[in-house]
C-alpha cells in the first residue's frame, strides 16, 4: 500500500487531534479564529471540542477533525541505515584490518550544552540499552571531552588526538541552538584543517532532522534512540571503509 | 479488604433485610406476568432460528400469530408444542404461522404439549449447559488475566468486521474483557436482527450471529494469548429474555443487566422490565454468565453525591433480584462509577468513600468499576488525567472489573490510539500503584468512614420509603436518575400479560427445578 | 489586531501540537509518512516527538512545530447573537404583549438517541448553569417528548399543540447521525404543513456546526454551552417578534 | 506528618553525626580559602556597579587589578579600601584600576582599610536587611500562599520582557513562586552580565536588572492577587557568591544553591564549588532567602532506585553546610524529585518511601519536590498523567514546595499552554487528593517502611565510608549522579586562593559575628 489517511477508527476517516493557543481573548470569534486555521491546516470537517482562555489575552483550543491530505509512503524520504550492523567483533575485526591501527574517536557537548547523557551513552562503557558504548570496542581509542567545550577546544583535540572521527551532541535547541553550534562545527573544522585530513563529523541529539546532514555541513547525523552499534558500524563505513 | 469502613453488620442485614421487603412485591409481580419476548426467547431455546426476507425473526411472527389466535397470557408454549405435532420441525412451524397456515389453541388436555415443550426446552438448555462447561474448560486451558482489577474495554464501530480486529488488538494490548456496544437504536426494537451486521450508529447491533463471530475471534486470540478473553453484550431492551438466551447459546461471558435501566433510560414500561428481567438472570444464572448492572448510569443524570446513595440502593435491590433469580454472588457484576465534579473538593476522597463502600456490602461480588463520563471534555489531556485517578480509586478499593475510560469521551466513540493510550494509563496506575490498598488506611471516623457511613444511612432510609410505599411508586417519583418512570406507561406494555391460571413455561420450569 | 498565528512560548512562533495515527507499521519510513502529512498540513519545521506502533500495522504519532498559516479574524464567520438577551421577565413580557396567548414549545431527542440531559437542561425546571430551563416561564406551554421520539411522532405531536416552536436535540454524532436526523426533521415538517403554519425548527447539540442551519432545513443551531435563556430570547425574538 | 515510618530516632542522630564528620574538613576548606568570585561579591555588598563597555563588570576589572598587583590570596578588601582613600567613589576605583590608573598594595598598617572595610559592607548589608524586613512587611500584608505545597513554576523564554508577562499570567492562574531558569552558558561565565537581556538560550541571564524588573512586577501581581508571589533564581555557577549578593540586594525569595551540583553538572572545580558554596549561604542566611538544593539532577544520570541513598546523604550533607553557614531549617528547601522510571514494579509506592524518607528526616524544611523528567517523552498524554501521580506523592507525603511538572518535558520548554495545563493538573490533584494524607498509612514493617528503612541503611554505610575517606575523594569517584570530578580539576580553580594569614574579608567577619 502506498497511500494512506490518518486512522481513527475506521479505514480511511482521516481522523486526527490538534491543539493550539491563539493570542486573542475566548469568545465565539475566537472559536471561529481556532476553525480557520484547522481548515487552513486541511481538516474538514473540524470539531472544536475544547476551548479554555489563559490569562487576558489567550486561548487554547482542541480540535478533532479529518484531513483530507493522503500521505503516499513512497515519496517518503528518510535517512536509511545504507550500512550494515555489525557486531563489536566484526567491527574490531574491520578496523583491525582495515586501519592496522586503532580508529580515534573524540567526543563533546559543544556551545553550552551540558546535556551528556547522550554522548555519554554512545561513547561510555555503560552504554545504553543493552549495548556498551564506543569505549568498550578493543580497537577503538574515544576521548570523551564532556560538556560545554567550545569548538576551538574540541578542534585542538581533534588534530592532537588525529581523530578519525569527531562526534558531538546538542540537545538544546530552543532558538535553533543546536543547528548554530552545528554549524560552527563545521566551518571550524573546514578552516583548520585540508579537506584528507579532517575527521568524519558527526552530530547527534533527540531533535535533530537527519536529513539536514549535508545543510549543517557535517557528514551524519543521528536523532532519538541512537545505539552504539549503529554508530560504530557507521564509522567502519564511512572511515575504514573511505566511503563516506 | 473488608473491614476498612467499620461497617456495623446489624446495619448492613438491615439493609438487606429493607431491600428484601421492597423488592418482594416486584418478584411477585414477575412471577405472575409474562411478556412476548420472554416468550419468543423460550422458543429461540427451543430451537426456532431465522428471519423472514423483511428481516422479522420467526420467532416473533410464531409469537404474535399465537397471540393474535389465543393471547398471551397461556404463555405461547402450549399453543406452540400442540401445533407442533403436526408440522414436526419448529421453525417450519413458526413459517407456517406466519404465513396465516396454523391456528392456534390451547389445548385442554395439555400433558402431550407439556411433554414434548419440556423436552425442547431441556435440549436447549442442554446446550447453554455445554457452552458453560466449554467456557469452564477453556479458562482452565488458557487461565484467567493474571491481576485484578480485569480489564474491560469497549469496542463500538458499528460494524462487526471492525469490531473485530480491534476487539484483538484490545486484546493483545491487555485487555480482559472485551464489550460490544450496540447500536443506538436497538434497545428499543422488539425485535433482534439476524446475521453479521455493519451499519450500527456508535455501536454494532447485537445479532446470535455477531455473538458468535466475535466469540471465535476472541477465542483465537484467547489461544494466542494464553488467556481467556471474555466476551460482554447487553441483556438489555425490549428483546433482554432473547439476548440472554443468545449469550448462553455463544457463550458470552458477561452481559449488562440492570433491574432498572431500560425502565429509566430507555422509557422502557416497568412491568415489562421487571417480569423481562427475571427471566433473563435466571438464564444467566444457568448460562454461568456474570451480570453487569447500570448504577453508573444513573450519576449521568443526578448528581454523583447527592445521589450517592441511590446507588447503593439500586445496587441492593439488583443483588435481591439477581439472588432470587438464582445467580450466584460470584455473577453479580454490581455496578458503580467515578462520576462525581472534578471540582468538588476532596472528590477523590469521596469515590474512595463511595467505592469502598460498594466494595465492603459486597465482598463476594466482582464489582464493576466505571469511568468518568459527564465531567470529561474535550480537554482530553485533563481527561486522561482523570481517568488516571479513576483507575487509581479503583485499584485501592479492590474493584474487580475496571471498565477503562477514554480521554475522548466526549468527542467520539474511541478510537484504536485512545484505546493504546488509555490501556497504558491502567498499565501505569496498576504496575506502580496497584499494591498501594495496603497503605491506604481510611482513618477511624476519618473523612471516609463518615462519608461513607453517611451514604449507608440515607440508603437504608430510602430502602424504608420504598418498602412501605412500593419500589413502583418510588420509580415513579423520580428516585433513580431523577427519571420519572410512572408503572403504566413506558414502551413495550402492550407485549405484557397476567398469567392466566394455565400459563405454563417449559424454560422457567425447569430453571426453577434446577 | 486581525492577523495571528499560534502561540507557544514566543509571540508569532506559530506553534501546534498534532496527533493521529497511520495504519502503517512502525519504522524510520512510517516517522518519515508522519512527517509528510505533517508538512502537508503546513507544519515547517516539524519534530516528531513520540511515535509507537499499536497492534501488527498502526503507529501512533505525536507531532510539534511551527505552521506557517496565518489566521484572519477579520475572516471568521460565526454565527453571532443577532437578538438581544432578555431577563425571564422580558421574555414574558414580550410573548403576553406580542401573541396575546402562550407560547408553545415542543421538544424531544429524535431517531435513536437517548441523550436527553441536553434537552432537558433547555427545557425542564431544574435548567442548567443555574438559569431555570423553559418550563419556568409562564408564557410558555412546555412539552417535552423526551428520546427516541420518531420524526412523524413529532410532527403529530407538533401539530396538536399547535407548536409555535420544535425543539430537538442530537447528541449522538457517528456517521452523521445528527445530520441524517436533523435533515429528516426539516423534510417532514415541510412536506406536512404549509409554509405559514410551520413552526420553527431548532436543533441543538454539542457537535452541531452553527453555520449549518440552513443546509439542514432548520431555522436555528445551538451548540455547546447554550442555556435557557438564549433559546429563550432567540424564541421572542424569532417567533414573537416575527423576524425569523 | 512525622512518624509514619517509624524511623529510629537514635539512627538518624548517627546520619546527622556522619554527616558532620564527612562535611567538617570541607568546612576548614572553605573557611580557609577565597575565591574570586568571594571577593567580588563583596565588592557588590560594598557598592560596586555596572561594565565596562564591553559588558565587563567593574567588579572583575578591579579584583583582576588587585589579583595582578597583590595576588588572591589577601582578599581584596586590604587593597582595595586602602586605595580608596585616593579616590572616594569605590566604583571611580574600579574604572581607574581598570584603566591601569592604580597600583594596589597590601597595606602594612591595616587598621583605616579595615575600618572603611567593615564601614561599606555594614551599609551593603543594612540594604539586604531592609530587604529582607520588606519582604516581611509584604508577606504580611499580601499574604502567604493559602496551601501547602507552594506551587512553583518554570519561565524561560530567554527574554526578560517576554518572561515578565508570562511570569505574571502564571501566578494568575496560581504559580506561588516563580522561577526564571538561566540561559545555558551562564554559570560558567567568570563574570555577571549587566542590564536587561532578551537573548537567552532555553533561559535568561540572570542580571541585577533582571531580577529587579522581575520582582518589581511580581509585586504587583501580588499586591493584585492579595498574595506576595516568591521569585527565584540561581546561585549557582562560577558567580554563585556574587548571585548570591544579587538575590539579597533585589529581595529574590529563594535561589537554587546546591553544594554539589557545579561540580557535578557543571564540572566546576570542587574547592571553588565549596568556598563559594559556603559564602554564598551566609549571605542568603543574613537575607532570609530559602535555598533550593539539587539533589533531583542526580536522579537524571543515575538510577533513582539503586542511587536513592545518594540522595539522602546529599541532603544531609547540604544540611551540614547550609546549618553551618548560619541557614535555619526553614530556609532549607531541600530537593528530591520522582524519576523512577514509571515501568519499574511499584514505582509510586517507591517515591513515596522516598519522599516520606526526606519528609521525616527534615521535618521543619520546606521541602521541594521536582517532577520527572527523565523519563518523560514525548507522549505527552502519557507525560501529564505522570506529572498528576507526582503531584499525588507530594500531596500524600507533604512536600512544601511543588516544582509543577510539564507534559512537554521531553519536548520544548514550557509553551504558555502547558503551564495553564500542568496548573490545572496540580488543582485537581489538590483540591480532589489534597488531604488523603489522613488516609495513607503504611503498613508496619510494610513495603515501604522497609524500603525507607533500607534507603536510609545504605546512606548511613555510604556516609560512613565518606567521613573515612573524604567527601573530595567521593567526589572524585564519582559517587554522586556516577560524574567522576576529581578535586584538582574543573573549572575556575585558577579563581581559587588559600587564605594568606592577613586574609581579610569584611563580609564574613560581620556575617559570622552576627
Ligand atoms: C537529564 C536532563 C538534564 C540534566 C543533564 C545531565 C547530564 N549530565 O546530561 C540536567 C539536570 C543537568 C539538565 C539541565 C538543563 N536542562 Co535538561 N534535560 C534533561 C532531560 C530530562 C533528559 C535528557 C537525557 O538525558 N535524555 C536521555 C538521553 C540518552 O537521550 P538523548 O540525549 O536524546 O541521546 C540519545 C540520542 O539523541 C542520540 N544522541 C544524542 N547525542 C548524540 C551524539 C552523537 C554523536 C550521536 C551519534 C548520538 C547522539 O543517542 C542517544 C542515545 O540514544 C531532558 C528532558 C527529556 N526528557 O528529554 C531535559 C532538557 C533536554 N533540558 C532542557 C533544558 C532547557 C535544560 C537547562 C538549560 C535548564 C536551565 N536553564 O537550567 C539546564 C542546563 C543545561 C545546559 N547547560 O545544557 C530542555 C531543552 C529544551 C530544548 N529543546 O531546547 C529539555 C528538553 C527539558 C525541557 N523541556 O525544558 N538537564
Ligand atoms: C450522559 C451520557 C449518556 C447517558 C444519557 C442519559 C440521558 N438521559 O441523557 C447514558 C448513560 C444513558 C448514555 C448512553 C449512551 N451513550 Co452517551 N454519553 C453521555 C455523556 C457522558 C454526557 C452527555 C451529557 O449529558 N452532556 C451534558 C449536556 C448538558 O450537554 P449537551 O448534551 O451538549 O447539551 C448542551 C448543548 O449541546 C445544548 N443542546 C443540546 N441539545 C440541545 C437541543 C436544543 C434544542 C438546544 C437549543 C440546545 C441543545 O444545550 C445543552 C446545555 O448547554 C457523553 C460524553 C460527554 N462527556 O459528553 C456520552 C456520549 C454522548 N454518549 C455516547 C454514546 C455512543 C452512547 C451510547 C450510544 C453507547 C452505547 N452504544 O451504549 C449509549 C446509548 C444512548 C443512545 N441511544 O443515544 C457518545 C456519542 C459519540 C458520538 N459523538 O457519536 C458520547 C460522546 C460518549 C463517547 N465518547 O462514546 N450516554
Ligand atoms: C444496564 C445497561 N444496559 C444497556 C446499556 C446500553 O444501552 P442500550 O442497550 O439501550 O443501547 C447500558 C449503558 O451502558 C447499561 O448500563
Ligand atoms: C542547584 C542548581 N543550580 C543550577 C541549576 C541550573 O543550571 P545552571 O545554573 O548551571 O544553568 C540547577 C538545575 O536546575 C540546579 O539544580
Amino acid at each position: 500500500m502506498t497511500i494512506v489517511r490518518p486512522y481513527g477508527d475506521t479505514t480511511g476517516d482521516g481522523m486526527v487531534q490538534l491543539s493550539f493557543t491563539l493570542p486573542i481573548p475566548y469568545d465565539k470569534r475566537a472559536e471561529g479564529a481556532a476553525l480557520q486555521l484547522a481548515a487552513k491546516m486541511g481538516m474538514d470537517p473540524a470539531m472544536l471540542v475544547h476551548s479554555r482562555q489563559m490569562g487576558d489575552g489567550f486561548t487554547f483550543f482542541v480540535v478533532y477533525g479529518r484531513v483530507r491530505h493522503l500521505v503516499d509512503t513512497e515519496q517518503v524520504q528518510v535517512v536509511e541505515r545504507d550500512f550494515p550492523l555489525l557486531s563489536a567483533k566484526e567491527v574490531n575485526a574491520a578496523i583491525k584490518r582495515g586501519l592496522r591501527r586503532r580508529l580515534s574517536v573524540v567526543g563533546a557537548c559543544i556551545g553550552t550544552d551540558a546535556h551528556t547523557v547522550g554522548i555519554d551513552a554512545i561513547l561510555n562503557l555503560k552504554g545504553i540499552a543493552g549495548e556498551k558504548g564506543l569505549e568498550s570496542y578493543r580497537e577503538m581509542a574515544v576521548l570523551n571531552m564532556g560538556s560545554q567545550v567550545s569548538v576551538p577546544e574540541l578542534v585542538e583535540a581533534a588534530r592532537e588526538a588525529r581523530a578519525d572521527a569527531v562526534l558531538v551532541s546538542q540537545v538544546v535547541t530552543q532558538r535553533d541552538a543546536h543547528l548554530h553550534n552545528t554549524r560552527a562545527l563545521s566551518a571550524a573544522f573546514r578552516e583548520a584543517l585540508p579537506a584528507g585530513r579532517r575527521p568524519l563529523l558527526i552530530a547527534g541529539g533527540p531533535r535533530f532532522d537527519e536529513l539536514m546532514a549535508g545543510e549543517l555541513g557535517v557528514d551524519r547525523i543521528f536523532g532519538r534512540g541512537t545505539t552504539p552499534r549503529e554508530v560504530a558500524s557507521y564509522l567502519v563505513h564511512a572511515v575504514v571503509e573511505g566511503t563516506r | 479488604m473488608a473491614g476498612k469502613l467499620d461497617l456495623d453488620p446489624r446495619v448492613v442485614r438491615k439493609a438487606r433485610r429493607l431491600a428484601a421487603r421492597a423488592g418482594q412485591p416486584v418478584v411477585d409481580l414477575a412471577r405472575s406476568h409474562t411478556t412476548v419476548s420472554v416468550e419468543r426467547a423460550v422458543l429461540r431455546l427451543a430451537g426456532v432460528r431465522g428471519a423472514d426476507p423483511d428481516g422479522i425473526p420467526w420467532v416473533n411472527r410464531l409469537v404474535d400469530a399465537v397471540v393474535a389466535d389465543v393471547g398471551l397470557e397461556h404463555g405461547v408454549s402450549l399453543p406452540v408444542f400442540d401445533a407442533l405435532r403436526d408440522y414436526g420441525d419448529i421453525t417450519v412451524l413458526a413459517q407456517k404461522a406466519a404465513a396465516g397456515a396454523v391456528r392456534f389453541r390451547v389445548p385442554s388436555s395439555s400433558h402431550a404439549a407439556r411433554r414434548t415443550a419440556v423436552k425442547f426446552a431441556r435440549v436447549g438448555l442442554a446446550r447453554v449447559d455445554r457452552r458453560r462447561a466449554e467456557r469452564d474448560r477453556l479458562i482452565k486451558r488458557w487461565g484467567d488475566p493474571s491481576q485484578r482489577p480485569w480489564i474491560y474495554l469497549i469496542v463500538a464501530t458499528g460494524d462487526i468486521h471492525e469490531d473485530i480486529p480491534q476487539a484483538q488488538a484490545a486484546a493483545r494490548a491487555g485487555a480482559d474483557v472485551i464489550a460490544v456496544i450496540r447500536s443506538t437504536g436497538q434497545s428499543l426494537l422488539d425485535y433482534v436482527p439476524e446475521g453479521a451486521t455493519r451499519e450500527g450508529f456508535a455501536g454494532t447491533y447485537a445479532t446470535q450471529e455477531n455473538f458468535r463471530l466475535m466469540r471465535a475471534a476472541l477465542d483465537e486470540t484467547s489461544k494466542e494469548l494464553g488467556r481467556y478473553v471474555r466476551l460482554t453484550n447487553y441483556a438489555s431492551g425490549l428483546c433482554m429474555p432473547e439476548m440472554a438466551v443468545m449469550a448462553g447459546l455463544e457463550r458470552l461471558d458477561m452481559m449488562l443487566n440492570d433491574s432498572m435501566y431500560g425502565i429509566l433510560f430507555r422509557d422502557i414500561n416497568p412491568i415489562r422490565t421487571f417480569v423481562d428481567q427475571r427471566f433473563s438472570r435466571q438464564v444467566h444464572a444457568r448460562a454461568g454468565i456474570i451480570i453487569n448492572t447500570g448504577e453508573d448510569n444513573y450519576l449521568t443524570t443526578a448528581d454523583p453525591v447527592e445521589a450517592a446513595h441511590t446507588v447503593t440502593v439500586s445496587q441492593l435491590l439488583n443483588e435481591f433480584f439477581a439472588h432470587e433469580a438464582g445467580l450466584a454472588d460470584p455473577q453479580l457484576g454490581i455496578g458503580h462509577a467515578f462520576e462525581i465534579n472534578p471540582d468538588v473538593p476532596e472528590s477523590f476522597r469521596l469515590e474512595l468513600a463511595h467505592a469502598l463502600l460498594a466494595r465492603e456490602l459486597f465482598p463476594d461480588a466482582p464489582l464493576k468499576w466505571m469511568p468518568p463520563t459527564k465531567h470529561m471534555t474535550g480537554d482530553v489531556f485533563r481527561g486522561n488525567l482523570l481517568d488516571g485517578f479513576f483507575n487509581l480509586a479503583g485499584a485501592m478499593t479492590g474493584q474487580s472489573i475496571l471498565l477503562v475510560g477514554m480521554m475522548t469521551e466526549a468527542v467520539v466513540t474511541p478510537w484504536l490510539s485512545d484505546r493504546d493510550i488509555a490501556l497504558q494509563n491502567v498499565r501505569y496506575v496498576l504496575g506502580a500503584a496497584g499494591n498501594l490498598h495496603e497503605d491506604f488506611v481510611p482513618a477511624r471516623g476519618g473523612f471516609i468512614q463518615r462519608r461513607a457511613h453517611q451514604v449507608l444511612g440515607e440508603a437504608i432510609d430510602l430502602l424504608d420509603r420504598i418498602a412501605d410505599d412500593t419500589l413502583l411508586n418510588a420509580i415513579a417519583d423520580g428516585t433513580f436518575g431523577i427519571m420519572r418512570r410512572p408503572a403504566d406507561r413506558g414502551k413495550g406494555l402492550d407485549g405484557v400479560a397476567a398469567h392466566a391460571g394455565d400459563y405454563f413455561n417449559p424454560v422457567t420450569e425447569l430453571l426453577e427445578a434446577s
